[in-house]
């Protein structure tokens, strides 16, 4: 079992989709437990992957039986192992969360949906497991395409949206591909450890040199990385708030690791670093991205498209402790993918449960809600305190460490952009739970005014996984030390 | 969008012309191994051949002799066919899409496991290529309309 | 002086957290219970608090790690003399304050009572939190907590000038610790490689002059709990509070946490010897002084008795600042042993101005003419409260301020000498008139409304009062604790 | 000189992709957005294919011994390459089921604006947020 | 907006042009990629796979897995065209 598990988290949620339309057609109901089951099943597998990584090393898992480079190959280690930890648990929750809201947006394509809301997720788990650079495209593109179709299910202007998305994630998948041609061309390998054995003698080329370049940026525009996020406030607006939330918390993060493992594992840090200025240019391209983010953020009067900002400012911060290059950085990038996974996931379900109950989600709706919706108000507030890195929520502790790395490489600019958004992105929140719980309500104001309001809870399938984040988010953080030392310290890169 | 055009010339010639295209499109798919072609080949000149019938008869027509639901199993029962290949060599004991180990349960060699493991995904292949072609032809052409309303 | 392990610290902080959790489940259905909650916390917290002393009276310290967060870097308790004064100050006057704001509450059946005191366990957790905190993560961690958990508090009138005020409280504080204090931390940890608290402190010798000066800078700005001006107005703007708010967080526990953060990083983190060779003690010394007058000259134009008030506390808790920056001894045991000398009759003054706002819904010092017939419990009390922030022996007043002269001639400052009795000048020029104005004007106005004291808030402040002046009259216990402090170094 | 005969294949690859490229985010009609980005990705394709060409071979169909005398050497110096065509293959069906989510795209902006122009669009959308 | 675009696109041309400096002419029989991984296909796809077409054997065995995937892919594009344009009988009337 355990020695097959590395397939088995792909193609459990793979078969599971083609036999939902079969299902689907003919019992409607069953779709959405069959979903459930199976994301679960996924946990449990990718729980015992990261168990076998740490206890046995990495794992290595031929497919067909043929060995690399001539065949496809599966390389676990400690960081894909925690990426898809992240991917599947949150796959999971959101799952459980989805199911009001499906009903509620678009009743009649509830099996369309969750088909391809699973092969969403077989894509992200996809291209976090494999080691072959082609095959990752593939499932970038599996990914690529079931997006853009649930984005585009969204509210008025989600269409047009996810078609702008559609033609830039198709020109970052092209980058890509291209990229991988380059490389094929130069080495004639496609595998990513055989490549790794094969570039050094060819860091001089132009090719392989073009070949990062075309990597980086297609992989950039896949994680909206500031300035080429113009797709996303658009996307993660209009989209269904299920969709916006998985989206949000994961797809950004995956995008993150595959540039990890292009810049770290396919090439050397000493090529990405030191032969190439990628990560100085990166550093201030990410810098760029904070404070971009939470300026735009706090011009914002709907709470998803703030969100969205937030986000990109967020995908800022990871980039940030990536690029410094040295063992702090990293851990707090990688500490970070995980808490803002959980932070951002909490506020964008939180964002549609108050559409789901109120039908908008500008910031003047969410006056008040903390008698109408006190659950659902307290965790959004707990992920907004995260969000921002206020102690003792999770996300001051990924900070900590990314200032301390950022300080450790002597980028004292990078320290102070760091602490500058963290104020932003607060002004930009304050304004949100200001109106949630302070907002003069409209009628006369003496005690029993409010009282008129009545409670009226986000339902039960929704709030769970709401509070299961928040709750996430409040104790994750304590344990930070203990997860870099069981997992993150075994993920980061040789010569840093 | 596709009216009907009663044109006796066109529909006479496509009734000609669209079994030996079938008939084509299955060597191909079946062929692959010693000739070029398969799968995908096979199946999009498979879906040409509806598709042909749809342009020369309406839609009404075409979906009388493949409606919307057999699309969508057919196109489903594909990818399962070749995932399940995969999955029948994982019960063997053997990784993900070993073909080989099918040997274990067919009188053949290794070699030949293999080959056979190959055209059994190609036909995977063909089957969810035609489909797909078929029911993304239909719901472009008739912006949808056509799909009836599952209750 | 060895470390003893033990877990009371620890449940200390963490009593009021479940009293905050209980009180919010229980919530408005029944009131009493939810009232109850609050009482047996804070009792329970002042025994615990209490019972840790005798072992530091000893020269022991208490230590208990929670969790370790980074490698090198734990969320740790530790218990010493100063921590435990500031403790025992701030959880026994929690008790106190809880009855009196049980009966604030309901005589004026405020709204959203529950959040109320929720988020007034959860303070008070936090303040026992940094106030036994072993290193300055910690207290951040804590630091920012009180910050956020006040910050309902302010803002529960709900009203649009709260809304104002609450915004300004947060923006000083969460912005000047996000700014400032993080940053100096961090510089700190990059310079010394620990953030625990020492005797010796730890940056001497890490840095460049101007660096630990930077640092030291960045830290006075960022600690804008002490509100030292020009980071002062926040505090007249959080006066917008219920007053048991204003009379316990902002008289007492958030603003002394601000200064007692002040402390403990001028003396274990820079250390003595160091702020003196940077000559930085005694810049402090002047900027605090700098504030106590400035300070007071505000508060004497203030006709709102909570913005004197609050005015009044500005200054006063300059006085701690003084106090430590001229380091000195006996400057050190004045400036400490004000903590709780100020704690007591400041929270007094509140106390009264709440009772009058009450009884009489006054707040302004021009309407409360005659008011002394009417409440003479309250406003004796007051007057006591007044004599002691004056300095007037045999008030609890007068031990800190003769220690402040002492230390300020020890240190040859005679200046710093002038400023103390200058601003008790003053202090005597702002209190006085109100409680001449209560006890011997005629009321003008005709009406007399029937105004009679509230036991349930008159008794509190009586206490209070009574304590404020017995610090004065029998002072060892406090000056063995703070004399602990000052023998460790 | 020779630098130039000798990869006009890259050449050719590289003026299609730019003229794809530039189509795709310059044209304000969606459909011809559409067309620059088939030829986008025809031009990666055809940068594929010819990477795995050499000089007088012929297609990776194997005649020795097809069938009888299996243990035969092969001289794969006589075939072309054949993993560029396989990653072609791949990289064909995605851009024609690209193709065909971004057509699906284009119906349902349609239904909604009754244009594929995209300032008008941006157009109708302003005049929609006045009123 | 297109002079942006024209900058963007004669970047990305230079930047390809500039790389084609290393690579190998068209149709060279000697270059990496014709030399590393392709060779053992061609030689060996007969007496491991019983197929002489090598494009069929890499496409269906030596690289299956990439082939699920694309299958996945346009099963993917069937499944999102019907959900997006498939109209039912209540948004009809509206």
């Amino acid at each position: 079992m355990t020695a097959q598990a590395p397939i088995l988290i792909i193609i459990i949620p793979l078969i599971a989709s083609f036999l939902n339309v079969i299902i689907g057609l003919w019992r409607k109901r069953l779709c959405y437990p069959l979903v459930i089951i199976t994301l679960g099943l996924s946990v449990i597998l990718s729980i015992s992957i990261l168990n076998t990584v740490i206890i046995q090393g990495v794992i290595h898992y031929r497919l067909g039986g043929w060995e690399p480079p001539w065949g496809i190959e599966y390389v676990i280690d400690h960081l894909n192992a925690f990426i898809l930890i992240i991917v599947s648990f949150i796959s999971f929750t959101i799952a459980i969360y989805s199911k009001r809201n499906v009903e509620q947006e678009f009743p009649e394509k509830t099996v369309y949906f969750y088909t391809i809301y699973l092969l969403l997720v077989t894509g992200l788990l996809g291209i976090t497991i494999t080691g072959d650079v082609f095959n990752l495209y593939v499932f970038l593109e599996i990914t690529s395409l079931a997006v853009y179709a649930l984005i585009a299910i969204g509210r008025d202007k989600a269409p047009l949206a996810s078609f702008n998305y559609l033609i830039m994630g198709t020109i970052g998948a092209c980058f890509y591909l291209l990229g991988v041609g380059y490389l094929y061309i130069a080495t004639g390998s496609l595998n990513m450890a055989d490549l790794g054995r094969l570039l050094p003698d060819l860091y001089h080329s132009k090719a392989v040199l073009v070949a990062f370049a075309f990597f980086v940026v297609g992989v950039a525009i896949k994680m909206a990385l500031f300035p080429l996020h113009v797709w996303l406030p658009d996307a993660y607006t209009y989209a269904p708030s299920t969709v916006s939330a998985f989206a949000a918390s994961t797809m950004t993060k995956v995008g993150v690791y595959v540039m990890i493992r292009i810049m770290f594992t396919v090439f050397e840090p000493r090529f990405s670093i030191v032969m190439l200025p990628s990560t100085e240019i990166l550093g201030w391209v990410a810098s760029g991205a904070m404070i971009f983010g939470g300026i735009l953020a706090i011009a914002q009067t709907d709470v998803k498209r703030m969100l969205s900002y937030i986000l990109i400012a967020e995908v800022g911060y990871i980039v940030i402790g990536v690029s410094v290059a040295n063992r702090m950085g990293f851990t707090g990038a990688l500490l970070h993918i995980l808490f803002d996974a959980f932070t951002m996931a909490c506020l964008f379900m939180a964002a549609g449960a108050v559409m789901h109950k109120t039908g908008e989600t500008s910031i003047h709706g969410f006056r008040r809600l903390h008698r109408r919706m006190p659950l659902t108000m307290a965790a959004f507030s707990i992920a907004a305190l995260s969000a921002i890195g206020v102690p003792p929520f999770a996300g001051f502790f990924s900070k900590w460490y990314l200032v301390l790395g950022a300080i450790d490489a002597g980028k004292w600019i990078f320290a102070v952009l760091l602490l500058l958004s963290s104020l932003l992105i607060a002004i930009a929140f304050f304004r949100v739970i200001e109106n949630i719980y302070f907002a003069p309500s409209d009628h006369a104001h003496n005690g029993v005014g409010q009282e008129e309001i009545v409670r009226d809870e986000t339902p039960l399938s929704m709030l769970v996984p709401i509070l299961t984040m928040a709750a996430g988010i409040l104790i994750l953080g304590f344990f930070s030390g203990k997860i870099v030392s069981a997992v993150i310290q075994f993920t980061v890169p040789g010569g840093f | 969008m596709i009216g009907r055009l009663d044109n006796v010339v066109i529909q006479t010639v496509c009734r000609l012309l669209i079994p030996p295209i079938q008939l084509f499109a299955l060597y191909v798919i079946a062929h692959g191994h010693y000739s070029p072609g398969g799968g995908f080949q096979g199946g999009c000149i498979l879906g040409a051949s509806f598709i042909l019938m749809v342009i020369a008869y309406d839609i009404k027509e075409a979906k009388r002799m493949m409606s919307e639901k057999v699309n969508t199993i057919l196109s489903s029962l594909g990818v399962i066919i070749y995932s399940g290949i995969g999955v029948v060599c994982l019960i063997l004991s053997a990784n993900y899409l070993d073909y080989g180990i099918l040997n274990k349960i067919l009188p053949v060699t290794i070699a030949e496991a293999r080959a056979l493991g190959i055209f059994g995904v190609e036909v995977g292949v063909g089957i969810t290529v035609m489909a797909v072609m078929v029911s993304i032809f239909l719901n472009l052409a008739s912006g949808g309309e056509h799909g009836e309303t599952e209750e | 002086m060895e470390a003893i392990s033990s877990i009371k610290p620890l449940l200390a902080v963490i009593v009021s957290l479940i009293a905050a959790f209980l009180i919010l489940i229980t919530g408005e259905r029944a009131r009493n219970l939810r009232e109850f909650w609050t009482i047996l916390a804070s009792v329970v917290k002042f025994a615990i608090v209490a019972s840790m002393v005798s072992p530091i009276l000893e020269g022991n310290v208490l230590e208990y790690t929670v969790i370790s967060i980074l490698p090198g870097l734990s969320l740790q308790f530790r218990v010493d003399a100063l921590g435990i004064l500031f403790a025992l100050t701030a959880s026994f006057l929690w008790i106190i304050t809880s009855f009196y704001s049980i009966g604030y509450m309901r005589s004026l059946n405020e709204h959203a009572q529950t959040r109320y005191f929720a988020c007034f366990a959860i303070a008070l957790s936090a303040t026992m939190g940094v106030a036994f905190s072993a290193n300055l993560f910690t207290t951040f961690i804590f630091y920012e907590i009180i910050t956020l958990s006040t910050y309902p508090l302010v803002a529960h009138k709900e009203t649009s000038e709260a809304i104002k005020g609450a915004r300004r409280y947060l923006a000083y504080l969460l912005g000047t610790s996000i700014a400032f204090l993080l940053l100096a931390i961090f510089l700190t940890y990059n310079a010394a490689g620990t953030l625990d608290f020492s005797n010796q402190g730890i940056l001497a010798g890490k840095g460049s002059n101007a660096l630990l000066t930077v640092i030291f800078i960045l830290f006075m700005a960022g600690i804008a709990k002490a509100a030292m001006m020009p980071l002062h107005s926040w505090l007249p703007a959080a006066m917008v509070a219920p007053t048991p708010v204003s009379a316990l967080l902002h008289a007492v526990a958030v603003v002394k946490v601000g200064v007692f953060t002040v402390i403990r990083v001028a003396l274990y983190i820079f250390g003595i010897d160091l702020l003196s060779r940077l000559g930085l003690g005694t810049a402090l010394a002047y900027f605090a002084s700098f504030t106590i007058i400035a300070a007071s000259i505000i508060a004497l134009r203030q006709d709102n008795l909570k913005l004197r008030l609050a005015y009044s506390t500005i200054s006063q808790l300059s006085y701690i600042i003084l106090g430590v920056a001229l380091l000195t001894p006996s400057s050190m045991v004045g400036g400490i042993i004000h903590i709780t000398n100020h704690a007591f009759s400041k929270i007094t003054l509140f106390f009264c101005a709440g009772s009058i706002y009450c009884a009489a819904h006054k707040t302004n010092i021009s309407q409360l003419s005659g008011i002394g017939k009417k409440m003479p419990w309250t406003m004796t009390a007051f007057f006591i409260a007044s004599l002691s922030m004056i300095g007037v022996p045999p008030a609890g007043g007068f031990i800190s301020k003769w220690y402040l002269a002492l230390g300020s001639i020890e240190a040859k400052e005679i200046p710093i000498l002038a400023v103390i009795i200058v601003s008790s000048i003053l202090n005597a020029a702002y209190f006085l008139p109100i409680t001449y104005k209560a006890f011997f004007e005629k009321q003008d106005d005709a009406h007399h409304e029937e105004i009679k004291e509230i036991p349930m808030v008159a008794i509190p402040l009586m206490i209070t009062a009574i304590i404020s002046m017995l610090i004065g009259i029998y002072p060892d216990y406090f000056l063995t604790l703070t004399k602990e402090v000052i023998r460790l170094r | 000189m020779e630098f130039i005969i000798g990869k006009f294949n890259y050449w050719v690859y590289i003026i299609l992709m730019m003229i794809g490229f530039y189509a795709m985010i310059a044209k304000s009609n969606l459909v011809k957005k559409l067309v620059g980005m088939n030829i986008f990705q025809t031009a990666i394709i055809l940068f594929f294919i010819s990477i795995g060409s050499k000089k007088g071979v012929t297609i990776p169909i194997i005649q020795e011994g097809a069938g009888d005398a299996v243990n035969q050497a092969v001289n794969s110096a006589r075939y072309m390459n054949p993993l560029p065509h396989v990653l072609m293959l791949t990289a064909i069906v995605v851009m024609v089921s690209t193709f065909g989510v971004a057509l699906a795209l284009i119906i349902m902006i349609f239904r909604k604006y009754k244009t594929l122009e995209e300032d008008e669009i941006l157009e109708s959308l302003r005049s929609g947020e006045e009123n | 907006m297109r002079f942006l675009a024209f900058i963007a696109v004669i970047i990305t041309g230079a930047l390809l042009i500039y790389a084609t400096v290393d690579m190998p002419n068209w149709g060279d029989p000697n270059s990496p990629a014709n030399i590393h991984v392709s060779p053992r296909y061609i030689e060996k796809t007969i007496e491991e796979t019983a197929t002489p077409n090598a494009v069929t054997s890499v496409v269906a065995d030596y690289r299956g897995y990439d082939t699920m995937g694309e299958t996945t892919v346009i099963f993917t594009a069937g499944i999102v065209c019907i959900l997006l344009l498939r109209r039912h009988k209540n948004d009809r009337q509206t």
